[in-house]
């Protein structure tokens, strides 16, 4: 391609960490004026590509050009001023400072060289109508707010630095489908404005509505670059991946359902949960679908037994069950993949092993010692399981990508051999290949008898997947959807709960 | 409007359950006082907590980036030794002497701060290292306590705006109709609030404080967010120094002498980490202010003013003042019985 | 504030002039009863809790009970603004006498005026303040010193020992008590014609410290002709016994385990001289304070005498008890200021008793 | 055997430390070679006897390291120490060290409570205990006038020796084998790190975190209260105050070991060898009659050195 009129560039661009290869020899430029789709499985060096166009990182080897002049940024300081805004897939949002604040942490509006309070907060406001985000406080701090408005926030904070090139690295993971509009808007007017957009995702339908052309890559390599409709979507799976893949899904439910495993009724807490009832049952996998912030993440925590004060009926496997904290819900045999798989589920700084063996001690001792052989048999069989791809199982999680990060957090869990797992969101930043495993996975639990509740932010997967959907709405599950009825149409409306027999 | 205050009421109530606290200890205090609320109970008040609160306001910083500084009691000692030298001959020269003493304790800040961020070690230790060395060489400069600051500025500075007056003879001794309404206020509790509000309110209004706050609260996201870390961190432990040394030079002046005591340096800085989390600050940094440390050395100065006033078996007055002191912070537990959710307690 | 006067002063065998050349003072008598406060700094060893239990016993005693109409015992731990702040706080209000252990013997310049201002005695005991702007209590370190080193001499002179290496065992660095019996040891030394070896340690006066750094001490240089602590005298002496170390002369506190030691082994060789820093110094400073109230003409420092006992002079059950603990201190009691509240009276029973 | 292995770069601090240690004893041999012409120093009697004091210090790191990993700390061990040593002392006889133990239970049971079920911070939760425990020992002392003298084990433990070798350097033997054992062996051991690392990933993973806590808390005064029942048996009684001289070397001998202050990360030989560390940098010290000054520096100095050594380590 003609790389004259690219406004980013790089040549020959590779980046090792120690032993990882995480880029390797990129080439890769993008236009002023268009959004430029990259896709790429975990771990493919996506974000790496960012953090070094955005001087988070530096580059092993190769140049960066910047408007046809070479540039090697220090900090994301020496980028911003640039013009080069990145949208980190892990959020840069400080908690205890407010929402203005945080908009315009590092360039606040200044008066006689200090920080100007009042502009500052009346530009934020200004900002947060600009995303539709008017019901935000500016004063509040970013602690009080929802995964999906922190990177509502997140995105404010980056068109506050008028960019002249905005990264988005999966800016958009967590958003809330109306959200997502607002973002697809601003992106347009913004590439109407010449601003070139760099947008990763894992979401196929994000990236065909959005991007005028797209790069795949593939561990560590620019595979190659087509302008959109080049390419139908599984041929691009098929770059992404490597390989040819079969039905998305697994296919749904052969064995018949079991017994009921889990039944919930009036099940309250705090605002969150205004009485939820709730069956699931051995052999199925049960959605939990809506819009963001309807008490999904409440229910699953309150059964696994991190809330407290809960209140309403539970049965599990036939007795009475009154979660009182995960320690206990653990040996009761329930399992939760929680939500942000970086901080709650994982010890990055740890070693795989030992990650894989945290809730499983009592299984590898002996009289309260651990057996080694027992321990490292466990974590092989773990890590055959689900394929998770290490080096090996002494290096620290972190060098792990997003994806097999995930899969680290599932195995600890299936050695226990629970009889439901709740997952939340458990596919959030993971790709497709990844995503077919985790899938193929669930189905085969189910299959062996246990049970699943699933909460998901892509529809698409719900229907694809799960054998029965609850949608929750304020606190309540406002409709069950399986077979036929379980549509795209139907979730969209029973999350905004407009229903022609609606109780509320 | 009444929902914002609520708010931010809710946004400080650390801050907020301290100021509540110290009201009802000061007042309980002064009205069974026999000379409650009187100017003479004041200025002794305040003589007493300054450098206290220097020292926990010094304290305060480096934890609002997540540390802690263990030297701020060892470079109180320090700088009081270095005073005992230096403020001393003619007001020029004390003066002299006092920006001395202000700026050893401000360099020795910054090797704080340099160690920390170039030497890459925590700053619990690294400041506990160099607390030791502040201390040997306060050691070093007063062999045995001694020194003789000017007394009329040691009366001056220790007593209520008249007799300030007064010793340096202005106002016409302080009898002039303008000065009348501060004659009354003590001298000791000015310099404290004019340095402190003096420093804080400007830099609270810069980047480089906006990043102490936003290093402590969560550090990957400062840095990605390109705030100047280093620069952040190593103003943070300058600063600590800087007021360390204004606990030191008014000590200095208030005992117009220098004493390198070691168990009294333990001391002041173990009780400037009580005035801090007293004061609504968390550990954790992120939250909080000198000025609730502030209110913090208050309050664990107070604690002590009541054996003076009540009859309690002296041999019991050391178990009733542990006692009170783990009960107040212990308060802070409030927080987490209201906290629903668990995971809400491991930030 | 009190008046420069001139001699003799009352009740010269309780209330000593350190030297012909002490000042006396005198403040106006006033009407009893008074309020008397003392304001301790550092409270946790046994010295300063057997030095509150005194004050208060002294205070019930009929000999002055009905001088005193109100007292108060504060301790404010090694902190000089709280120290100077109580002192304040009790002149504030208005009790006619404070006395007090200075936590440094310097910086009390403001109290001092603001008493002075408020006709209020201060009496500083024990850890002595550089002034003689004030009354003071205290017995006379230097000598002390001397003593310590004299008698270690004259043991060493008759076992016909005249060189060999001396371990001196001082206190915590910086205090004016560990200087001036440090100069009081050595110089003694320097001017014997024996040739001494000077091998000096920091026992800071506490028990554990000074068994260790004697221990070490031993373990390096091998034999010592002699021992000579100015506290921590239980240490030193565990120490000597623990590391086979043979009994040599030695000096030491007051300390019943030590004076148990000497009676014990004194036949083995362990001829030692006591000389206690008495906690009753807090009566006398208390006594004193009250004669200064009533008018009486006081010396402006008072030498308190040494109460010395060497190994010959020790009788179980009079100044030293061999069943009961040894960490209280033996000499309490100043017979001539009728001080006489005894050691064990009120470290070795139950307050409930007492 | 794995415990004495320096493999890994994570082990470059202790064998470091270790260096650092041989140097000390040289330097302080070349001290007295040249000052006496003697070697005490390198003496099996003078090393044994050095280790002999250096046990109590040793217990204490040893405990401390326990509370450290989980990125909390124990400034109460001073007067855990004492307040153990003085009621081992008041009851005396067969009962006497029970009783000191079961002293440090509570204070442990205590910090634990305050630091995991109250979530104050244990810096200041253990600061409030340690001030509670000392108005303690005065009332008691003050009221009660207890009887001091310590129990003819104490005695033994602390000061006899067997075939030669001090009994207390046993006792601290025993210790290490126990707390190494739970650190590398066995689930609560493994907790500890993960507690250390992220609590609230740990507690998701169904670990019962506030016991961890507790646990590590009740080692941690369990082994200030053997420290200090030891004490007292050497000093053949207890007094005031006895502790306080333990607590910053303490903390210095597990960060010098190697342990990460933050939690998480630190193997128990490191605290090992940065106790002996400590122990003989001290006795060096004390025979070269180093004032007090000075000492306070070169801590300093060698603190700071060493820890940028290490820091060295782990960026290349
Ligand atoms: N700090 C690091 N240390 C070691 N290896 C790393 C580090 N960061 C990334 N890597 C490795 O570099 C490769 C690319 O990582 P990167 O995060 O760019 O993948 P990605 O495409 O963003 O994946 P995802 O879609 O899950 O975010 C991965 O193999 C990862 O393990
Ligand atoms: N892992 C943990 N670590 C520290 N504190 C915790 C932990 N889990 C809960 N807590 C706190 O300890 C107390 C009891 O929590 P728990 O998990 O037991 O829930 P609970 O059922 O409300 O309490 P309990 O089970 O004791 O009745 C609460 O303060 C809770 O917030
Ligand atoms: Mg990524
Ligand atoms: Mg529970």
């Amino acid at each position: 391609m003609n790389s004259s009129d690219a406004i980013v560039q790089l040549r020959g661009v590779s980046r090792y960490f120690g032993g990882v290869t995480a880029l390797d020899n990129v080439n890769f430029s993008c236009k002023a004026g268009s959004i430029h789709g990259i896709l790429g499985e975990n771990g493919a060096g996506k974000s790496t590509l960012i953090k070094i166009l955005s001087g988070v990182l530096g580059a092993s080897e190769g140049q960066i050009l910047n408007n046809g002049k070479q540039v090697s940024y220090r900090s994301t300081a020496e980028a911003t001023a640039d013009g080069i805004v990145c949208i980190f897939q892990e959020l840069s949002l400080v908690p205890d400072l407010t929402v203005a604040e945080n908009i315009f942490i590092d360039q606040p509006p200044r008066r006689m060289g200090m920080i100007d309070n009042r502009k500052q907060r009346q530009m934020a406001v200004e900002l947060l109508a600009r995303i539709k985000c008017e019901d935000v406080d500016p004063d509040a701090h970013i602690r009080e707010l929802s995964l999906s408005r922190r990177q509502m926030i997140e995105i404010a904070k980056a068109l506050a630095k008028n960019p002249r090139v905005l990264i988005l690295d999966e800016a958009t993971s967590a958003l809330t489908s109306n959200d997502v509009e607002t973002v697809y808007d601003l992106m347009n007017e913004l590439r109407a404005d010449g601003v070139a957009c760099i947008f990763i995702s894992h979401r196929m339908k994000e990236v065909d509505a959005l991007c005028d052309r797209l790069s795949v890559f593939r561990n560590g390599q620019h595979i190659q670059s087509f302008d959109k409709g080049g390419l139908n979507e599984t041929e691009i799976v098929q770059l992404m991946i490597g390989r040819e893949i079969t039905a998305q899904y697994p296919p749904k439910r052969s064995t018949p359902i079991g017994e009921t495993t889990l039944s919930v009724s009036s099940l309250r807490w705090e605002n969150s949960l205004k009485g939820v009832d709730l069956q699931v049952n051995a052999g199925e996998i049960v959605g939990l679908g809506g819009l963001d912030g309807q008490g999904h993440k409440e229910l699953l925590l309150g059964l696994f037994g991190a809330l407290r004060g809960m209140t309403g009926e539970i049965t599990f496997q036939g007795g009475t069950y009154k979660p009182s904290s995960p320690a206990q819900s653990k040996r009761q045999g329930l399992a939760l993949v929680p939500e942000d798989r970086k901080t709650e589920g994982l010890m990055l700084e740890m070693s795989i092993g030992d990650n894989i063996l945290l809730p499983n001690y009592k299984s590898v001792s002996q009289a309260g010692v651990i057996n080694g052989r027992l321990a490292n048999e466990a974590i092989a069989k773990a890590i055959e399981l689900l394929q998770i791809k290490v080096g090996s199982a002494d290096d620290p999680v972190e060098t792990l990508s997003g994806g097999n990060q995930q899969k680290v957090v599932i195995a600890k869990w299936l050695m226990l051999n629970p009889d439901i797992i709740l997952l939340n969101d458990p596919t959030r930043g993971i790709d497709v290949g990844t995503k077919q495993e985790i899938y193929r996975l669930m189905r085969d639990l189910v299959e062996a008898g246990k049970s699943v509740l699933l909460y998901s932010t892509d529809y698409a997967e719900l229907i694809g997947c799960c054998d029965r959907v609850c949608v929750m709405y304020d606190g309540r599950i406002v409709s069950e959807l399986e077979g036929d009825t379980l549509t795209e149409e139907a979730i969209v409306a029973a999350s905004l709960n407009i229903h022609k027999d609606d109780p509320a | 409007m009444i929902g914002k205050l609520k708010a931010t009421v809710l946004r400080n109530r650390g801050f907020t359950g301290a100021l509540v606290l110290f009201a009802v200890l000061f007042i309980t205090y002064q009205s069974i006082h026999p000379r409650g609320f009187s100017t003479a109970v004041l200025v002794q008040n305040s003589n007493e907590v300054v450098a206290l609160a220097f020292v926990a306001i010094a304290q305060t910083i480096p934890v609002l980036i997540g540390g802690l500084d263990l030297s701020v009691g060892a470079v109180m000692t320090l700088t009081n030794t270095i005073a005992s030298h230096v403020v001393t001959g003619t007001p020029m020269q004390m003066l002299l002497g006092a920006v001395l003493t202000l700026g050893a304790g401000t360099m020795f800040g910054l090797m704080n701060g340099l160690i920390v961020v170039y030497g890459r070690i925590q700053p619990i230790i690294a400041t506990l290292a160099t607390g030791a060395i502040a201390i040997g060489l306060a050691l070093i400069l007063r062999p045995s306590p001694g020194g003789d600051i000017d007394g009329d500025l040691n009366w001056a500075a220790t007593n209520a705006v008249f007799d300030f007056a007064e010793t340096y003879g202005f106002a016409d001794n302080g009898n002039a109709a303008w000065i009348q309404p501060f004659v009354n206020i003590p001298v000791p509790l000015i310099i404290l609030l004019v340095v402190a509000l003096g420093v804080w309110l400007p830099f609270k209004r810069t980047v480089t404080c906006r990043t102490i706050y936003a290093i402590g609260s969560a550090e990957g996201a400062a840095h990605l967010s390109g705030l100047p870390i280093a620069r952040a961190k190593i103003a943070a432990f300058t600063l600590a120094g800087f007021f360390a040394a204004c606990g030191g030079l008014y000590l200095a002046i208030q005992t117009s002498s220098g004493n390198a005591d070691l168990t009294q340096a333990g001391t002041y800085t173990l009780n400037s980490i009580a005035s801090v989390v007293l004061g609504g600050t968390s550990l954790m940094g992120g939250t909080g202010g000198p000025i609730g440390s502030m209110i913090g050395a208050f309050i664990l100065r107070i604690i002590s003013f009541f054996f003076r006033i009540l009859s309690i078996d002296p041999l019991l007055q050391p178990l009733i003042e542990g006692l009170v002191l783990l009960v107040a912070v212990s308060l802070g537990a409030l927080r987490t019985f209201r906290v629903k959710n668990k995971l809400g307690l491991f930030r | 504030g009190p008046n420069i006067v001139s001699g003799p002063g009352v009740n010269p065998e309780c209330f000593a002039p350190w030297t012909d050349e002490t000042n006396f003072m005198q403040w106006e008598a006033r009407e009893g009863p008074f309020r008397v406060a003392v304001v301790n700094g550092f409270v946790g060893n046994t010295w300063r809790i057997q030095m509150i239990k005194t004050a208060k016993a002294f205070a019930e005693d009929p000999s002055i009970a009905g001088k005193i109409s109100d007292f108060k015992v504060v301790s404010t731990g090694t902190d000089a603004p709280a120290q100077l702040g109580a002192i304040e706080d009790f002149i504030n209000q208005g009790y006619d006498a404070i006395i007090t252990i200075a936590v440094s013997p310097d910086g009390f310049d403001r109290v001092i005026r603001l008493a002075d201002r408020n006709d209020v005695v201060l009496v500083p005991f024990d850890n002595v303040l550089d002034t003689d702007k004030v009354m003071q209590v205290n017995e006379d370190q230097l000598a002390m010193g001397r003593m310590f080193s004299e008698f270690v001499l004259g043991e060493l002179d008759a076992k016909g020992v005249s060189s060999g290496k001396i371990l001196e065992v001082r206190g915590l660095p910086g205090n004016s008590v560990d200087r001036d019996r440090s100069i009081g040891i050595n110089e003694v030394f320097a001017a014997d014609d024996g040739d001494w070896e000077m091998v000096s340690v920091n026992g800071m006066w506490d028990d554990g410290t000074t068994q260790k750094v004697v221990a070490d001490a031993i373990a390096v240089h091998g034999e010592f002709a002699a021992v000579v602590a100015q506290g921590g005298s239980n240490g030193m002496v565990q120490a000597i016994q623990d590391s086979g170390h043979p009994w040599v002369p030695v000096s030491g506190e007051s300390e019943n385990g030590y004076r148990k030691a000497l009676s014990e082994h004194s036949d083995a060789g362990l001829k030692g001289i006591s000389i206690g820093q008495s906690p009753g110094l807090v009566a006398i400073a208390m006594k004193a304070a009250v004669s200064a109230l009533e008018g009486n003409v006081m010396p402006q420092l008072i030498s308190v005498p040494l109460p010395v006992a060497t190994y010959d002079e020790l009788e179980d059950g009079k100044n030293f008890w061999s069943d009961l603990p040894d960490n209280f201190f033996t000499v309490n009691e100043f017979p001539p200021c009728d001080v006489n509240i005894s050691g064990p009276a009120i470290m070795a029973e139950d307050e409930s008793d007492s | 055997m794995t415990f004495l292995s320096f493999s890994k770069p994570a082990d470059r601090p202790l064998l470091i430390a270790l260096l650092t240690t041989l140097v000390i004893l040289m330097v302080g041999t070349a001290y007295t070679l040249t000052t006496q012409g003697t070697a005490p120093l390198l003496t099996p009697s003078y090393l044994l006897q050095q280790l002999q004091i250096g046990s109590f210090l040793g217990i204490c790191a040893a405990g401390m390291m326990m509370v450290v990993l989980l990125g909390h700390i124990d400034l109460s061990v001073p007067w855990t120490m004492t307040a153990a040593a003085m009621m081992a002392t008041s009851v005396g006889g067969p009962w006497a060290i029970p009783a000191g133990l079961s002293v440090g239970l509570a204070v442990g049971l205590l910090n634990g409570f305050g630091v995991s079920f109250l979530r104050i911070p244990s810096m200041i939760f253990t600061l409030g205990v340690d001030s509670v425990l000392r108005g303690l020992m005065v009332a008691h002392t003050g009221g009660f006038a207890p009887q001091t003298k310590a129990s003819p084990l104490m005695r033994y433990l602390a000061a006899d020796t067997f075939l030669g070798i001090p009994v207390a350097i046993f006792v601290w033997a025993f210790v290490s084998i126990v707390i190494a054992a739970i650190l590398t062996k066995t689930g609560f051991g493994k907790s500890i790190y993960a507690v250390g690392v992220k609590e609230g990933a740990a507690y998701l993973s169904g670990i019962r975190t506030r016991r961890v806590i507790i646990g590590s808390f009740v080692a941690s005064a369990l082994c200030a209260s053997t420290a200090g029942v030891l004490l007292a048996g050497y000093s053949a009684k207890a007094y005031q105050d006895m502790g306080t001289p333990y607590l910053l070397p303490a903390i210095a001998a597990v960060v010098l070991g190697g342990t990460h202050i933050l939690g998480g990360r630190g193997r128990y030989l490191g605290t090992l060898i940065g106790a002996t560390l400590i122990v003989f940098l001290n006795s060096v010290l004390s025979i070269m009659q180093m004032p007090e000054s000075y000492r306070q520096i070169i801590y300093g100095v060698v603190i700071i050195t060493m820890l940028l050594v290490y820091g060295r380590g782990k960026q290349n």
